[in-house]
């Protein structure tokens, strides 16, 4: 417990938001290695107080990525303490916006953050870097998150924190005009997503070595699925094994039966895990890899076709912790063309948007697969409908066992003997990346984390401080 | 143990009933603490929420608006305008934590020289019972 | 105290004296502004409303902005109410001063404003009050237009037969008036016509007036009565109470100004199309024309005085009486009407159900008055107009049985007393204090009894009439409300038109420039009515003799880069001096009286109180709580 | 020269950031005459060790780290701008200021229905220490400009960066969200205040008239009122106007002043109270740590 002691001030010395800690033993050997997160918001108490149907408009303000998956699992919530069935075409909408904003999210993270690490060549990354190798990927690139985001503007009357969801639907209906264009920007974008998607696949199959080499974590997988059906709006809890064998299958209301949070003291991020297993073993993973996993099949054609070519290069479950990437691109083409579904049903621009609600007290839960993974808003009020206690469990934090795992194992890799291989910084990084770690969303901030990794050594003294 | 706490009490009196009164209390010598420090305005209607809360900030103990009597208003009724401001105020200020008794508001017409003294009497009294302003800048803390 | 003063920032003299309001005194101010340069004055003495416009008068005569000063009240509002804690009171003064000081850094310079008014009067109703102070506007050089709903001026007092207490027959003083007030040269009677709205403030009113079509012409009408004559319609006479018939084409009465007649469309047979037409085959000198419309008349007046009149009250929504059950229970109006000489009988006394002279008659007090379920309030004619009824029947028929049920008698006015006790002891009507229970009728004869309590004798009471008389109150003018609308002067709530200050201001409304004089603004007898009508006349004089108009400067005024144009200020100002113009909100510094409601209220601070700013305010809440 | 700027966020939601992302294809424009020397969300990052010209910062201090960080980056700049509402005036995390520290930590890693912690852990190592309070940047850094909106809006962040690129100083329209709100205004008079979704609204009038709580009136304008336009009320995330200190304070003053007084609908003063639910959550619910009263306080025990 000696390094426990040791006193780094973690915040004069270091640049992000997050920061990692590797402890090395006697040996010169990584002894266990910690993703600190810094930051924290708690909703979970202030929200209390708060009226109920208010609810779905604060919590957008969890994250800023995407807030559309905050808005509606509270939203979700929020009927079924008022017990008040969503409107049809209500449902519609906040599905479509849902899917406007994975095209924004899986287009931000792998087009802008994560997938030029795949296909440009510089030494920065990011953006920048492919507008100044790929321009004409690049200008693809943003619009299809354009083409995302207006569908959230259109659906949530604004792209980021949206606010018409309410209980029994949401406030506003949609004009033809409106849903013509949606169609127009939907069916232009196919095209473009065909050709961005084949330079990153590419991409990742040039670095097949590397993209399954880097890490692969045997865990559970947890994610919301329809009869099977591939779902990111609605549906059942299913639980997998690392073997890939059903665990749990339970309905969303019944959760607290099976996930649980463990603390730590040393970062402000939880440890969801499965309760069956126990903690730590139960720690499971979600977002992109463990949907397709626990997912049977999809119910789009184009990502059904890839979802089978995945399934038949990777197998199930695949563990490889970089193939979140590649999942991340089927979900892209589901979220396109589930999109194109919607607001080709007739009833998109029905009148039928919101139902009436009494407000009540009671019990309300919603969850709703965001892009990083499940997230869970669940609410109790009191009879004037006044929040009393509220609980979320956010995508990201359900995967912080595994990101500090993923970063101890790289770092045994990279480190032998004392001896620190310059690349472990990039190869963490990667890693790290691949799970598209929202820490605004469980607590923290930037969508990409900037990281200082310290090595400490057997007295916890500092050994090496390695930043970029 | 500190001396005897002297709450401060701000006023807000309207030129035509409030400022009137106080100024009949003080033709007729009837007497009262000395803890009020008070402007005029030309209605009650004329206070602004955040001057009352400007007021609790800066220390006072309590903050007293007086204004005429419903009917009387100089200006029809900027008191009843007032009258909502201080129960909507008052509720946020319980919701932050400071106790509303802070925050009274009174009718006082130009002939009731009498109840102006009679109402900052109590609300000295009730002020010193209820303790020193907590917020930060509170004058009388050292 | 003073060095206290001098000590403070910006603070170059602090000086004492024992009376400074006194000249002596006010010229060491002057010394000092001239020598020192002084740019605010701050006086600590005694309260500001006693001589703050001393002080002001005299920073402005030495060429300051009389609003640079500002009084700290260490008098009234500190040493005469702390004698027994002088500590304390030295504390609370140093603080008044401090707070005195930090207003007085902020204070701007101001400027009383003046704006020009002109000499144009509108007056809203052709009442005697509006007759009265329309003739004294008049006289005094005043242009006035006199605006009457129908279609002769006059009013209820011409529909009344004699007044009290003096028993003058009320057209005989009344017509000189009207027929003088149509013929005057500053007068401009546009009768028929109803004000639809007015925009503006004092000074600069724009008045919209509608004109009905009258289809006669009132300069060629004769008068002949050829044209009613062969008119196949007839109504009932609302001059009359409705008593007797008028026909569609008629004079309201023979006093009418103007003397002219008038086609009341409405139940005429048909104009459009053409359904009958014999009035004007008849009339000779031509006078009548079908194709007349209804006309707009803009005018331009810088005073209004609203003078509305009254509604009789109508018990018809009294159960306990029966009035429009049984034919024999009459308003008071109604008797008026019998009464009178040229009325529906000629003056002879009969009742309605067999045109029978009554033997007795009832008069029932406090009719639509003193009632909690109708008005609360005291109607104030109804006592004396039953006396002199009474009297007049016992005058015709002294052998009549008069009695007159009341709650209590209010003889308040002059000679009232006198002509009450008068009509008890020497006409020997019979005054019974208690308020009837109820009314039957023989449905045979007609015939009615009162059942009554007698509280003075603690009995019930039971006796048979063959009239009840219901001594009706006096209720808001049907107009009021839409008259409201339009000037945007408030309503008490009786109903009646509210008065700016009960005692002080009683003819003044919250509105400068408009004045309110009659029944318009509550109950009241013809001599109080007159007195009021020449006040509001004094009144509108007294603003348009000199030509100019003061504002004080404590207007609000608009940031307009800041104003988002959410209308929270509009309702708010009691006195209609905000409007919203392309989302932004306008203040009319001629109707802002400088509450400063909208300044509180503006949720985007766009809104300044002038001499009461947020900055002043503040500063004096900093430098009070400071030490 | 290029402009050179930085961004970084605090403790927020990365919407800001986003909200610049959201420019889409004219970002490529203004990259042309415009230099990101550091921004983690669109490039990895670089040290920020030079000087630049400007340093957009969002997000709220909710722990010593935040607050040396700001520190740190804004002794760079050149100009320093806080940006969105959390960085100007404390925004939503603000609400925490209603609660105690203590009460936070505790409902966050104790009490919550799924969390497992029965040796009472809370992160206390390695973590930054929390703040106390939400505050706004200003508290803690010169800031040159406040740059409003939850997150600000893509127009707005353009015509902001138009003035920077132009040397010239940053001015923002000084209206309210009525401004720029396109429903009609009849009368301002409340009878009751709704809750949001209760009854049917009429999409062509006024929110605040039909009674349902909307903070465009005390709200700066900016966000071309687009929640409104999607039939929901303001719920004031531009911060207050200009030369509003408190939002909420304004917000009582205005929405008490309409409440009806007429003899026949008046509405009762206390019932006016019961009819707000949550004033300060709803009323200040993006500016409390930049109110007069900045957070809940506790009455002490007199003496």
């Amino acid at each position: 417990m000696k390094h426990r002691t040791v006193t780094i001030d973690p915040v004069t010395r270091i640049e992000g938001r997050a920061k990692i800690t590797i402890w090395l033993d006697g040996h010169g050997d990584v002894k266990d290695a910690h993703f600190i997160v810094f930051d924290l918001r708690m909703f979970e108490k202030f929200l209390e107080g708060r009226p109920v149907e208010e609810v779905p408009q604060i919590v957008t303000r969890i994250c800023g990525i995407c807030p559309v998956s905050h808005h509606l699992a509270s939203a979700k919530a929020c009927d079924m303490l008022f017990d008040v069935e969503p409107a049809e075409t209500g449902t519609l909408i906040r599905e479509l916006m849902h899917m406007g904003q994975y095209i924004h999210s899986h287009s931000l993270h792998f087009f802008f953050l994560a997938g030029p690490d795949f296909f440009t060549k510089g030494r920065e990354q990011g953006l920048l870097a492919l507008m100044r190798e790929r321009p004409d990927l690049a200008k693809k690139a943003i619009q299809v998150r354009k083409v995302g985001q207006k569908i959230v503007e259109k659906t949530g009357g604004r792209a980021i924190h949206p606010v018409t969801a309410l209980p029994g639907g949401v406030t506003k209906r949609l004009s033809r005009r409106e849903v013509e264009e949606m169609a127009a920007d939907l069916s232009s974008v196919k095209k473009d997503l065909r050709e961005l998607v084949n330079a990153c696949k590419e991409g990742l199959l040039d670095r097949k070595k590397l993209t399954l080499n880097l890490d692969s974590q045997r865990s559970y997988y947890s994610s919301l699925l329809n009869d099977g059906d591939f779902n990111l709006y609605d549906g059942m809890i299913r639980i997998i094994t690392p073997e890939g064998k059903i665990a749990e299958e339970l309905s969303p209301n019944n959760y607290l039966t099976q996930i649980g949070e463990h603390v730590e003291p040393w970062t402000y991020m939880k440890f969801p895990f499965y309760r069956k297993a126990g903690w730590p073993e139960g720690a499971y993973r979600v977002g992109p890899l463990a949907r397709l996993n626990v997912a049977e099949r999809m119910p789009t054609p184009e990502a059904d076709r890839e979802f089978n070519e995945f399934r038949n290069e990777f197998g199930k479950p695949a563990h490889n912790t970089l193939l979140y990437n590649w999942a991340r691109l089927i979900e892209l083409y589901y979220a396109v063309e589930r999109a194109k579904e919607i607001v080709e049903n007739e009833k998109i621009d029905a009148n039928d948007v919101r139902r009436a609600f009494k407000i009540k007290g009671g019990q309300g839960i919603g969850v709703i697969e965001a892009p990083r993974g499940m997230l869970i808003h669940h609410y109790a009020a009191d009879d004037e409908g006044i929040i009393e206690r509220a609980n979320l469990i956010v995508a990201t934090t359900q995967n912080n066992t595994h990101i500090n795992r993923s970063v101890r194992d790289v770092a045994k890799r990279r480190i032998e003997s004392g001896r620190i291989d310059e690349r472990v910084l990039n190869d963490i990084e990667v890693v790290v990346r691949a799970y598209d770690p929202c820490l605004s969303c469980s607590t923290h901030t930037s969508d990409q984390t900037n990281l200082e990794v310290t090595i400490l050594n057997e007295d916890g003294e500092p050994l090496k401080v390695l930043k970029r | 143990m500190p001396e005897k706490f002297e709450p401060y009490i701000f006023g807000f009196l309207c030129n035509w009933c409030g400022y009137a009164g106080a100024d009949l209390a003080g033709t007729s010598r009837i007497q009262y603490p000395p803890n009020l420090r008070a402007i005029r305005l030309m209605c009650s209607g004329r206070v602004d929420p955040a001057f009352i809360l400007t007021a609790l900030k800066r220390g006072a103990d309590g903050v007293l608006v007086v204004g005429c009597h419903p009917g009387d208003c100089h200006y029809i009724n900027g008191n009843l305008r007032t009258e909502r401001r201080v129960a909507l105020l008052k509720k946020m200020l319980s919701n932050l934590g400071l106790d509303d008794r802070r925050v009274r508001l009174e009718w006082i017409s130009a002939s009731e020289g009498e109840k102006f003294a009679v109402v900052v009497r109590e609300f000295v009294e009730e002020m010193r019972a209820l303790g020193p302003n907590p917020l930060e800048g509170n004058m009388n803390e050292t | 105290m003073r060095a206290y003063a001098e000590s403070l920032p910006n603070v170059s003299v602090a000086k004492t004296y024992t009376y400074v309001c006194s000249e002596p005194g006010q010229q060491l101010i002057r010394k000092d502004i001239r020598e020192k340069k002084l740019n605010r004055v701050i006086v600590a003495a005694c309260t500001p409303s006693l001589h703050e416009p001393t002080f002001r008068k005299v920073l402005e005569e030495e060429g300051l902005s009389p609003y640079l000063f500002e009084m700290a009240n260490i008098r009234e509002q500190n040493t005469w109410v702390h004698m027994q804690t002088p500590k304390e009171a030295l504390e609370l003064a140093k603080a008044q001063i401090r707070m005195a000081l930090a207003r007085a850094e902020k204070l701007e310079e101001l400027h009383p404003k003046e704006v020009k008014i002109g000499r144009n009067a509108l007056i809203i109703g052709g009442g005697i009050a509006g007759i009265s102070a329309a003739l004294d506007l008049a006289n005094a050089g005043f242009n006035v237009y006199l605006i009457e709903k129908s279609p002769t001026i006059g009013g209820r007092m011409a529909q009344l037969d004699k007044t009290f207490p003096t028993m003058d027959c009320s057209s005989c003083i009344l017509t000189p008036k009207m027929v003088e007030a149509g013929r005057h040269s500053n007068i401009k009677l546009v009768t028929y016509a109803e004000v639809k709205d007015v925009q503006g403030y004092v000074g600069n009113f724009k008045v919209k007036v509608l004109k009905r079509p009258r289809y006669v012409d009132e300069k060629k009408c004769t008068g002949c009565d050829e044209c009613s004559k062969v008119c196949p319609v007839e109504i009932p006479d609302e001059f009359n109470a409705g008593l007797s018939w008028r026909k569609a084409i008629y004079i309201p009465f023979p006093q009418a100004v103007p003397p002219a007649y008038v086609l009341d469309e409405k139940n005429c047979l048909g104009l459009t199309p053409l359904a009958c037409a014999k009035c004007k085959e008849v009339c000779e000198p031509e006078a009548i024309s079908y194709d007349q419309y209804p006309t707009e008349i803009d005018l331009e007046v810088d005073t209004i005085i609203v003078a509305s009149g009254y509604e009789p009250y109508n018990p018809i929504v009294d159960e306990e009486y029966n009035y429009g059950v049984y034919q024999n229970v009459l308003t008071a109006l109604e008797m008026e009407r019998i009464l009178n000489a040229a009325g529906p009988t000629s003056g002879r006394i009969v009742r309605p159900s067999d045109l029978k002279e009554p033997r007795s008659v009832a008069y029932v007090q406090c009719v639509g008055s003193r009632n909690e379920r109708r008005n609360v309030y005291c109607s104030r004619i109804c006592c004396m107009y039953a006396a002199k009824q009474a009297r007049q029947l016992k005058e015709k028929h002294p052998g009549m049985d008069v009695y007159v049920f009341y709650i209590d008698v209010r003889a308040f006015g002059k000679g009232f007393e006198e002509f009450y006790e008068k009509t008890c002891r020497e006409y020997g009507v019979q005054f019974i204090r208690g308020r009837i229970a109820e009314i039957d009728e023989d449905p045979e004869t007609k015939n009615l009894t009162v059942k009554a309590e007698d509280t003075l004798l603690g009995r019930p009471v039971e006796l048979e009439a063959d009239i009840v008389v219901l001594s009706v109150g006096v209720t808001p003018g049907q107009d009021t409300k839409a008259i409201q609308n339009i000037l945007k002067i408030p309503i008490g709530a009786d109903g009646f038109f509210l008065e700016a200050h009960p005692k002080l201001r009683p003819v003044d409304t919250t509105v400068d420039g408009i004045f309110l004089c009659g029944t318009s603004a509550g109950p009241k007898d013809v001599p109080d009515t007159v007195s009021q009508a020449r006040a509001a006349a004094s009144g509108a004089t007294a603003l348009m003799a000199t030509g100019k108009y003061i504002i004080q400067p404590y207007f609000a005024s608009v940031d307009e880069p800041l104003c988002g144009g959410c209308g929270i200020c509009l309702p708010l100002c009691p006195f209609n001096a905000i409007a919203l113009e392309e989302k932004v909100a306008k203040i009319n510094e001629a109707l802002c009286k400088g509450c400063g409601v909208c300044a509180a209220a503006c949720p985007a601070t766009a809104i300044k109180a002038n001499h009461f700013t947020d900055e002043q305010i503040l500063s004096q809440i900093e430098s009070a709580l400071s030490r | 020269m290029k402009l050179r700027i930085a961004l970084e966020g605090l403790g927020a939601c990365a919407g800001c950031e986003i909200a610049i992302l959201d420019l889409h294809e004219e970002i490529l424009s203004l990259l042309e005459d415009l230099e990101v020397d550091y921004a983690p969300i669109l490039m990895d990052k670089k040290i920020l060790n030079e000087n630049v010209d400007v340093l957009l910062l969002s997000g709220s201090v909710r722990n010593k780290h935040d607050a040396e960080e700001a520190v740190r980056l804004s002794e760079k700049a050149k100009i320093t701008i806080a940006f969105g509402s959390c960085a100007s005036f404390g925004g939503i995390p603000g609400l925490a200021n209603l609660y105690a520290t203590r009460e936070l930590l505790e409902r966050a890693y104790l009490t919550t229905e799924s969390t497992d912690n029965k040796e009472g852990i809370l992160p206390s190592e390695e973590v930054p220490p929390i703040e106390q309070v939400i505050k706004p940047l200003k508290e803690w850094v010169e800031i040159d400009y406040k740059i409003p909106g939850c997150p600000p809006q893509p127009k707005m962040i353009k015509e902001i960066f138009q003035m920077l690129l132009n040397r010239k100083p940053v001015t923002l329209s000084k209206k309210t969200v009525c401004d720029e709100c396109d429903l009609k205004r009849e009368e301002k008079k409340i009878k009751r205040i709704l809750r949001w979704g209760e009854g049917e609204p009429d999409g062509s009038r006024c929110l605040l008239e039909q009674g349902y709580f909307c903070a465009g009136p005390a709200t700066r304008a900016g966000c071309e009122a687009k929640c409104i336009a999607a039939l929901t009320p303001c719920r004031g995330c531009m911060g207050p106007p200009e030369n509003v200190t408190d939002q909420g304070a304004r917000m009582v003053s205005a929405i008490a002043s309409v409440a009806a007084v007429d003899e026949k609908d008046r509405v009762d003063p206390e019932e006016l109270a019961t009819m707000f639910k949550d004033v300060v959550g709803t009323l200040c619910r993006f500016s409390l740590p930049s109110s007069i009263i900045s957070r809940k306080v506790l009455e002490r025990k007199s003496k």
